[in-house]
């Protein structure tokens, strides 16, 4: 597979290493009451969907940047890659 | 019909005229008692022992498409009890025991060869951790033996002992492990299924699932609705996409598994062989065809088909361990779709919907688990209780932290 | 001074082999800097005070006997030859202060020029860098036989690799395997 | 000159040198340009090799790739490649070839017994039996059946010859070199883009060199010659002949092998036999023209029976007239061109055509309306039985018979992303159907079967390809004839008609698997192994299909496509692994202290891609517990040194450094004073230990952090995602330094004594106690890093230089060192060390322990929020009673404790259900005199003190244990703080 890099363009996918869904960006407030809860839907439960499927990919071999990738889980293509810095603080994330 | 040597010749000497379909094609009935979705392995085993050994009636198979079409006619068919925990071992030695009985059961030779598994060792650490494995088979009532690398080097001498990346240092084997003809066991429970009255309904996908008050009360399909008592669901790599028509998300991700046989040889490698510090392993079919594979690529995929790096990964351990094998040939590779479970341990449990059930999660390990995953699905199905050997195998149990983590991965399904 | 001398990783190995030349250098000294949060467009300013201008992304900016290039966003990599091995990241830090961070990878990395005609023959045996299409002073990172290493193109049919210095033997190995493959 | 007797003039060979090869010890002579196939027709040799199943003889069935019966054993010795196909084995002198998959001899095979048996050997036939008694199989049925079974023999020695592999990138990959391909390449080429040509045969050309057609007024063959000589003269097109294209992967990228030493007598030293490609093309064009398909009829594999096109192929581009009396058995046109070629090389030719319309001829005779329906001839075609339109029979005497039913466009590569060819009924084949993104398909490939068609389609494809629209080449004229086909599968009647030569399934097969309730098409291939040979079914699936098809009274698109697999044809796995092999499986890291460490002879281990030093042995020492007991008892009573450079460091900086390491570690950081150390537990979001280390804040935003050897890459990932994916705003920079700093440890009580020599700086207790770091000089100005912390127990720091100077640090150590008899102590010591001490490392974190099994619970801060913190709270992982680190010691203290037995409660059975934990690591002490052991054990800081029962039945060992604290040695930590 070829990863199209936002700045490097496109490369191999071997250069990369997959976590998994991006929702792992979204990581619950510790804080609230069903935290506990809250906590095992983020670490255990996946849509895991057999179509657009948004995941995390590191560039290890290259600029060490974490990416969204939107791919196709049945097709294999990937139609949008961002950075995951990005995705983060536009869902929120900060300190 | 009774499959014997004496069926074959009587057959032959009839021209063959005589050999009837190996399981009935029968229209759907409106409603079962139990309806399994999915003509897989497991499936069509869950729907044996439901009517064998549970004496279970009124029960139908639904398959999308062809039984044996998904990863029980696309593994490497190996089968081994080798676990470390308690929650996984007795299960896989209990689908052990069953696989050494199979042929019998079922009256189809599915080649059930117990020539032996083994795993590679390479250091003291992986030492360290394979002897408390071993251990742990055996205080099970599993068969090990450790073995040292002369022994190994004695069963298998082009083993690269003297110019290796990581030295061997000896192995854990199981001389019960070994392979099946894996297209075989399908058409075996299938044939003994049907033969038990069981409906085998091929071409019949199912589109949704009727849930009443909290309570499923059977199937949407292709083939139209289906009523059930009660619906188990047994389709590996699609779990999530099944579960989802249910509302359900599931602790599981698909994944793609490659596999690959080599062409034709003369026998070579007799048992099972695992390279300890790669990604690799292999065994030879009847037909003389190397089978081997290694890691899962890695991304979630529906797609049953991989890429180069894994290929090139699987050979490269390959020659770590086999220099000899450079000049045999890879013929062919495809892909199963593997259902990835959080903690790589299954789940055969009931849901919260009342009269579903759920079976998977299976990961790469589905083919072994075959008999003792059917077993034990039937029980739970037909008596609401879990079997003894799988009564770990549930959905809570992330949420209350009691993972059966074999690799110690955590919560990546990839890395299981 | 100290009295401790340092010991080349390849102890200066160098190799012809057909058209390639290999030659390990031992004369760079090499310090990572990223710039502070809120601080990149200062960064680009000191970067372009030190290299006349900042490299930007894939890029090699050489001047005088220092040169830099880009390694991540808002990451950089500066390197000058020096034979002294002088505290290059304690002088770069001082000269970027707050606005980044800076750290020291002169041990880090084992210094290899490739050059030749075949040069370009001889990479796509080894990596994935599309050589022929890059262009001069360009930079890629790239496994090349499982180790990453950075490819930067400082002069027509020449290159500089960078490698992880532990893995310098295992490299300069595969350098040389290539260079007699197309030999 | 050629002497070999079915040798004809002309062809794309050079009569001019003669080749020597040998074949089942006999010797012949070929051509450059031969095959091994192609040469020995030429001498007259039809019988090559025997079936898979019946043993049955065969020879040649094709000229190319799609070969499933002439397989021999290449070359000798370890260079013996079993199954190769003598139709693409390219000749070269001193080529030596053997038959396979027979015992005896290749005319007297002593399986042929099998053919006797046949009728009982049908399609499944091990399903029903074999199943009594049970324990057979594997004694008996098993190995009879592997034995009979294989095709080659492996020569079961390390493979002699070498790989590569490597990466190319073009605008437009071309896929074979026939009309439409050269068409595409050369459209392509004259647009300025970047090209790859590549064909698996060794003369470019493709179907043109096995064709007597014109094209603008050249021969075919001419013509091609011509446009590769143009093609070579562009800088921006690569010719790739030997090149198999074996697969189409994601995005564009596809594999491809280049044979570059397979046609040598003897591969050049260094050089590769092979390169495996990866190719990232742009856009591709396929153009892989079609094959041919047979007809089944009775005893249709006898050896002389093959594919029309195959003795056409023979006959125009080998020179070789397979029979001077050929029958072709077609039902088209093209079939017809065979008969022509023939005829004008002097062959006396027949045809046989089953359309009672078919095309008459002035030159040879054709028999319209009639069928094969026969067969004999026992190692090699002598007659053929035809039934005349009129029902009569007429036996015809020959040595090679054409068959042809039709033409398969080549859609192998369109399939490799599981798209589905479509049926055309127009051609009565499948065509493509879904492709990979960026693949068109040109010529035969696409159906476009005229020389006409597959150049016009060539030039079309590349230029949708790139975009083109001008300056695109002209269109040579050639033919352009349509396709006249009538569909025809097998002879009806016929049972023992072979549709898979080489796995030998017959029609009768078919018909049983139908029977039997097999009918999908995968249900087809899997019970009776239609397609699942070696050639992968390329001119029989269709076959199996069309049968299956008129059993089930469907159209043969209802019944459905098997669709083909990667690779188009089988590849070395040499060759996928290029130089990964052997000793080069991976490549090493060396320690800063390597070359020393040489010099000292010490013993390496592997960690990971680590070397490090395991011991160094010392003359007099005869086994390894010697040299480690001696080194541990060195630096506890006085002093050692250990490269510990494989530990990851990595560089954590910013103004929320601190905020950051308060978030991956579950303890505190945010408080740690600039210059001091502390040990931290990192957990995964699941709530199990992921990595210890330390972190030593050298500025109030300057952390080192240490890893495990094992985790480092990985902890670097995991803090890169926390800090981009969870905490973006945080001003933090990470970066790797594990490579760029040498480190040793210095431990004993002499430590400070060695390296208070050699540090600039003051470093007494009170100057810098337990846990402090500090930027120092050492030797009269190298910068340097100081860090006191043990893993020993013993006072000890460590201490870290610019790697370059490594080398020289260790030299100076133990230089200054020797008054205090300083060691070098390995991995076995520092292992033995931190077992005594009761320091948790891999085996403890083995991935399912937290933080209280590690005994370290307390750590776990609940003052802040850390990864991991909510789910290391779940109940299942704060059972009462659940598993605690603690030590084991043997009761009987010659006892050895070993890592991996189990505890049981001394009284009580053995066995799964009253497991009670597991030892973990062990080791002599050398420090106690006696083994000891780290263990998890079920409540086990409440059990100290219990006697257990420690048993391994994998090694035979029970015995009585202890439970003690898990600090051996020190419990109270003192020696590190003096």
């Amino acid at each position: 597979m070829i990863i199209d890099h936002p700045l490097l363009g496109p490369r191999d996918a071997s250069e990369f290493v997959y976590l998994g869904d991006a929702s792992l960006i979204d990581r619950p407030n510790p804080d609230t009451e069903d935290a506990s809860h809250a906590f095992y839907e983020y670490a255990y439960l996946r849509d895991n969907p057999a179509g657009l499927h948004r995941e995390l990919w590191f560039h290890e071999a290259g600029d060490r940047s974490w990416l969204v990738v939107t791919r196709n889980t049945e097709t294999h293509e990937i139609t949008k890659v961002e950075f995951a810095k990005d995705v983060a603080r536009l869902a929120g994330r900060s300190l | 019909m009774k499959y014997s040597a004496f069926q074959v010749i009587k057959q032959a000497l009839r021209g063959h005229k005589g050999w009837i379909p190996a399981w009935r094609d029968p229209e759907p009935a409106n409603h079962y008692d139990i309806v399994i979705i999915g003509g897989g392995g497991h499936g069509l085993a869950c729907a044996h022992y439901l009517a064998k050994t549970f004496k279970q009636k009124r029960i139908a198979v639904l398959e999308k498409g062809w039984i044996g079409g998904g990863n029980v006619g696309r593994n490497t068919t190996i089968i081994r009890s080798n676990y470390l925990l308690d929650g996984n071992e007795p299960f896989y030695e209990f689908s052990l025991k069953l696989w050494e009985g199979l042929e019998q059961d079922l009256n189809y030779n599915a080649m059930v060869s117990q020539r032996g598994i083994l795993n590679l060792i390479h250091s003291d650490g992986q030492r360290d951790a394979f002897i408390r494995r071993g251990n742990a088979m055996i205080l099970n009532g599993a068969d090990a033996d450790l073995m040292s690398t002369e022994q190994i080097k004695r069963k298998y001498p082009f083993l690269n002992t003297d110019n290796a990346r990581f030295p061997i240092q000896g192995g854990l084997a199981q001389h019960r492990g070994g392979t099946v003809r894996h297209d075989a066991v399908a058409w075996g429970y299938a044939r003994s299924a049907d033969q038990h009255g069981v409906d085998i309904i091929q071409n019949c996908e199912v589109t949704g699932f009727r849930i009443e008050n909290g309570t499923c009360t059977g199937v949407e399909t292709t083939r139209g609705f289906i009523g059930a008592t009660k619906v188990g669901c047994a389709v590996a790599g699609s779990s999530s996409r099944l579960m989802s028509k249910a509302g359900m998300r599931l602790p599981i991700e698909s994944h793609v598994l490659q596999a690959f046989v080599s062409e034709g040889l003369k026998p070579v490698i007799p048992g099972v062989i695992t390279f300890g510090a790669g990604h690799f392993y292999c065994s030879q079919s009847d037909k003389g065809g190397l089978v081997f594979g290694g890691d899962i690529d890695g991304y979630n995929s529906y797609a049953q088909r991989g890429n180069l790096p894994v290929v090139e990964d699987v050979c490269e351990g390959a020659m770590a361990i086999f220099p000899m094998l450079g000049r045999a040939r890879l013929l062919r590779m495809w892909g199963g779709i593997m259902d990835m479970s959080m903690d790589g341990s299954p789940i055969i449990d009931r849901t919260h919907i009342k009269g579903l059930y759920f079976n998977g999660g299976w990961c790469y390990g589905g083919f072994k688990a075959t008999p003792a995953s059917g077993y034990a699905f039937a029980h739970l199905l037909a008596t609401d209780t879990p079997h003894p050997t799988a009564t770990a195998y549930r959905f809570d149990r992330f949420e209350k932290g009691l993972m059966i983590d074999e690799k110690g991965m955590g919560n990546q399904p990839n890395l299981h | 001074m100290s009295d401790l001398k340092p010991l080349p990783s390849l102890n200066m190995a160098s190799a012809t082999i057909g058209a390639i030349q290999i030659q390990e250098r031992t004369d760079l000294e090499l310090a990572s800097v990223a710039a502070r949060r809120g601080h990149k467009a200062d960064c680009v300013t000191q970067l372009e005070i030190l290299l006349g201008r900042a490299p930007d992304i894939g890029q090699v900016v050489t001047h005088d006997d220092q040169f830099g290039f880009w390694v991540g966003r808002h990451q950089w990599m500066l390197c000058c030859s020096s034979q002294s091995f002088s505290d290059l990241a304690s002088d770069v830090k001082a000269e970027f202060r707050d606005t980044a961070s800076v750290t020291e990878q002169s041990g880090g990395w084992v210094a290899l020029d490739v050059s030749g005609s075949t040069v370009c023959d001889m990479m796509e045996r080894l990596c994935n860098v599309p050589l022929r299409k890059l262009g001069s002073h360009q930079v890629q990172r790239t496994m090349i036989h499982q180790m990453n290493c950075f490819a930067l193109t400082l002069a027509p049919e020449a290159l500089l690799i960078l490698g992880p210095r532990s893995s310098a033997a295992s490299l300069y190995h595969a350098l040389t395997v290539a260079a007699r493959s197309i030999a | 000159m050629s002497s070999a007797k079915n040798r004809l003039t002309g062809g794309q060979i050079d009569h001019s040198q003669s080749l020597n090869f040998s074949f089942d010890g006999r010797r012949y002579t070929g051509h450059p340009g031969d095959t091994l196939a192609s040469a020995l027709l030429a001498n007259g040799v039809r019988l090559m090799g025997r079936s898979f199943k019946y043993h049955r003889p065969r020879g040649p069935f094709s000229a190319g790739s799609q070969e499933p019966n002439a397989l021999v054993e290449l070359r000798n010795g370890a260079l013996r490649e079993p199954n190769t196909r003598a139709t693409t084995a390219e000749l070269f002198d001193g080529l030596s070839a053997t038959s396979q998959n027979r015992i005896g001899s290749l005319k007297f095979d002593v399986l042929a017994v099998n053919d006797l048996m046949s009728n009982f050997l049908t399609a499944g036939f091990y399903y029903k039996t074999f199943m009594w008694p049970a324990a057979f199989w594997e004694k008996l049925y098993e190995p009879v059946i592997r034995r009979a079974a294989g095709l080659g023999a492996m020569s079961e020695k390390d493979d002699p010859d070498v790989y590569d592999k490597g990466f190319l990138h073009c605008d437009l990959l071309v896929i074979g070199s026939g009309p439409s391909g050269l068409m595409a390449a050369l459209t392509a080429a004259r647009s300025g883009a970047d090209v790859i040509l590549a064909d698996e045969d060794f003369k470019l050309g493709g179907q043109l060199n096995s064709e007597t057609l014109t094209i603008a007024d050249q021969s075919g063959a001419d013509w091609a010659a011509a446009t590769v000589a143009e093609l070579a003269t562009y800088p921006n097109v690569r010719l790739m002949p030997r090149t198999t294209v074996i697969g189409a992967f994601d995005h564009g990228i596809y594999g491809a092998v280049e044979r570059l030493g397979d046609h040598l007598s003897v591969s050049e030293a260094d050089k590769p036999r092979q390169i495996l490609w990866r190719i990232y093309a742009g856009k591709t064009v396929l153009a892989a023209g079609a094959i041919e398909r047979p007809i089944a009829f009775e005893n249709n594999d006898r050896p002389g029976i093959m594919l029309a096109s195959a003795l056409r192929s023979y006959a125009n581009r080998f020179a070789v007239a397979v029979d001077q009396r050929a029958v072709v058995f077609a039902n088209n046109d093209d079939a017809h061109r065979t008969a022509q070629d023939l005829h004008a090389k002097g062959v006396q030719v027949i045809v046989v055509d089953v359309r009672p319309d078919a095309p008459m001829s002035m030159d040879f005779e054709v028999l319209r309306g009639a069928q094969v329906i026969n067969t004999t001839g026992r190692l090699g075609l002598r007659f053929v039985d035809v039934q005349l339109q009129d029902g009569s029979t007429r036996i015809i005497e020959c040595g090679a018979l054409g068959v042809s039913g039709g033409w398969n466009p080549n859609v192998h590569l369109t399939c490799h992303q599981r798209g589905r060819p479509v049926w055309n009924a127009q051609q009565q084949a499948f065509v493509p159907g879904d492709m990979p993104a960026g693949m068109l398909v040109a010529g035969a490939a696409a159906g476009a079967m005229s020389t006409y068609d597959a150049l016009a389609t060539g030039v079309t494809a590349a230029a949708q390809a790139l975009d083109l629209s001008a300056n695109l080449p002209d269109v040579p004229a050639a033919e352009n004839a349509p396709v006249e086909i009538t569909p025809f599968w097998y002879v009806q009647g016929a049972s023992r008609a072979w549709v898979d030569q080489q796995n030998d399934v017959t029609v009768k097969d078919v018909k049983l698997s139908h029977q039997e309730g097999f009918r999908s098409v995968e249900h087809l291939k899997r019970y009776t192994t239609l397609g699942m040979a070696t050639d992968q079914g390329k001119t029989s699936n269709l076959l199996g299909m069309a049968i299956m098809a008129e059993l089930e009274d469907k159209p043969i698109e209802a019944v459905g496509t098997t669709i083909f697999r990667p690779p188009y044809t089988p590849v070395a796995i040499g060759a996928f692994a290029g130089r990964h092999r052997e000793q080069e499986f991976h490549p090493k890291r060396l320690t800063p202290s390597h070359k020393w460490a040489e010099e000292q002879g010490a013993v390496f281990v592997e960690v990971g891609n680590w070397m490090r030093a395991q011991w160094y042995p010392r003359s007099g020492e005869t086994t390894w517990r010697d040299s480690v007991d001696r080194e541990v008892l060195a630096t506890r009573n006085s002093v050692g040194v250990c490269d510990v450079t494989t530990l990851g460091k990595i560089d954590v900086q910013g103004s929320d450094a601190a905020a950051f390491l308060n978030k991956v570690y579950c303890n505190g950081f945010a408080k740690l004073a600039v210059g001091k150390v502390r040990y931290g537990v990192m957990l995964r979001e699941d709530g199990i230990a992921k990595d210890d280390g330390t972190a030593a804040r050298l500025a109030e935003d300057h952390f080192v952090v240490t890893t495990t050897t094992a985790n480092a890459v990985s902890v670097y990932r995991h803090m890169e995602f926390v800090h981009q994916c969870l905490c973006p705003d945080m001003d933090v920079q990470m970066i790797s330094t594990t490579d760029a700093w040498a480190q040793f440890s210095v431990a004993g009580p002499n430590s400070r004594h060695v390296l208070q020599k050699i540090v600039d700086q003051d470093i007494s207790n009170d100057a810098f106690p337990f846990m402090a770091c500090a930027n120092i000089t050492i030797c009269g100005g190298l910068r340097a890093r100081l860090f006191r912390i043990s893993f020993s127990g013993e006072l000890a720091y460590e201490i870290a230089v610019p790697t370059a100077y490594g080398d020289a640090l260790i030299r100076r150590l133990m230089e200054v060192g020797a008054d205090y008899d300083i060691s070098p102590y390995g991995t076995e010591a520092l292992s033995v060390m931190r077992i005594e001490k009761g320091h948790a490392a891999g085996n403890e974190l083995n991935g399912t322990t937290t933080a209280q099994n590690l005994g370290l619970g307390r750590m776990v801060s609940t003052k802040k929020d850390s990864i991991g913190a909510v789910l290391s709270r779940r109940e299942g992982l704060n059972a009462p009673g659940d598993l605690r680190q603690v030590g084991i010691k043997p009761v009987n203290l010659d006892d050895k404790v070993p890592a991996g037995a189990h505890l049981m409660n001394a009284q009580g059975p053995v066995d799964a259900t009253h497991d009670q934990g597991y030892v973990t690591s062990a080791c002599f002490s050398p420090t106690l005199g006696h083994h000891i052991g780290l263990g998890f054990v079920k409540d086990g800081a409440n059990r100290l003190g219990e006697t257990l029962r420690l048993v391994s039945p994998l090694t035979d060992v029970d015995i009585t244990v202890e439970l003690c604290s898990p600090h051996f040695v020190d419990p109270e930590g003192e020696r590190l703080r003096v």
